[in-house]
């Protein structure tokens, strides 16, 4: 079950980061250095993100 | 609140974060402070609207 | 039960209403009166409408 | 008939109110009502073609 | 249970061909010739489309 | 595999089929496998990323 949770959360990934990062006509079959550098750099900003919207949940006491 | 915080991160993120890149700016940290507290807001007014209409 | 279709109500129209009405830049973190009319307005005309399209389907007696 | 409501909703809420106002309009009603009749037919057009592809 | 799987695929069809073939202001009730033809096209290539993909999975040894 | 093949579909359909015609093109099957090729890439990008942040 965590490991449907964790295919969940990579889907969820590849589908914004693809439309964040993959942004031209496809014309190659791989990816890219910037179109990768893009791709990682997507995932741990959305992470940071994350992070920091519960850590600022936390300090305002947990409202909501 | 799970739901709230996955809608939270989805809209600020797409709004603050246009262009991720090596790590999180301090202006981007700020718009996401900022951010949440509007969304957090306009929840409010949605959910005191919904309420007011329905009852 | 109930409460979790009226949260689940509140999630998608404050995420409708918010992409209609908060289009700016985030520079500020408080909701300004004319981005309030505008979510207060989305809610209700949200509600108009799907109220307007039951009532037309019942006119046409309820096909489908 | 549920999801049927909720998607013409979605979908005719966004064409027919774009800036939602003080109250619904009597061109937004129009609209609504002739995009509700559209979209039902799409769905029947939509339907009909998928079973004749797939049967 | 398989009519609720045919239904889901009808609405998500018609969600997706709907907004690729219906772009113009609301004017009609009725869905003009060439709309018409842009969602049998659309659905038929939609499901070309998925063959294809499925296709060239079972070519790829099934990898995922 | 279901799901991938559901978000290659759409994905891949959005970007290879913008105006659906009378039958796919040569062009349009050509860029589905290699749009196909491509997704499944950055899924293993995305994949490795993850695993390397929360791990």
């Amino acid at each position: 079950q965590q490991k449907a949770k964790f295919q969940a959360n990579v889907h969820s990934l590849t589908d914004l980061c693809w439309t964040k990062c993959i942004t031209g006509k496809i014309s190659s079959t791989t990816i890219d250095r910037s179109e990768e550098s893009c791709l990682v750099n997507c995932v741990n900003r959305f992470i940071d993100s994350q992070k920091a919207i519960v850590g600022q949940l936390d300090v305002m006491g947990g409202r909501t | 609140a799970r739901t709230l915080i996955e809608k939270i991160n989805e809209k600020c993120f797409e709004k603050c974060i246009p262009k991720p890149g090596g790590s999180l700016s301090s202006g981007e940290s700020t718009c996401l402070t900022t951010c949440m507290q509007k969304y957090m807001q306009a929840w409010n007014v949605v959910s005191q609207a919904y309420i007011t209409r329905i009852k």
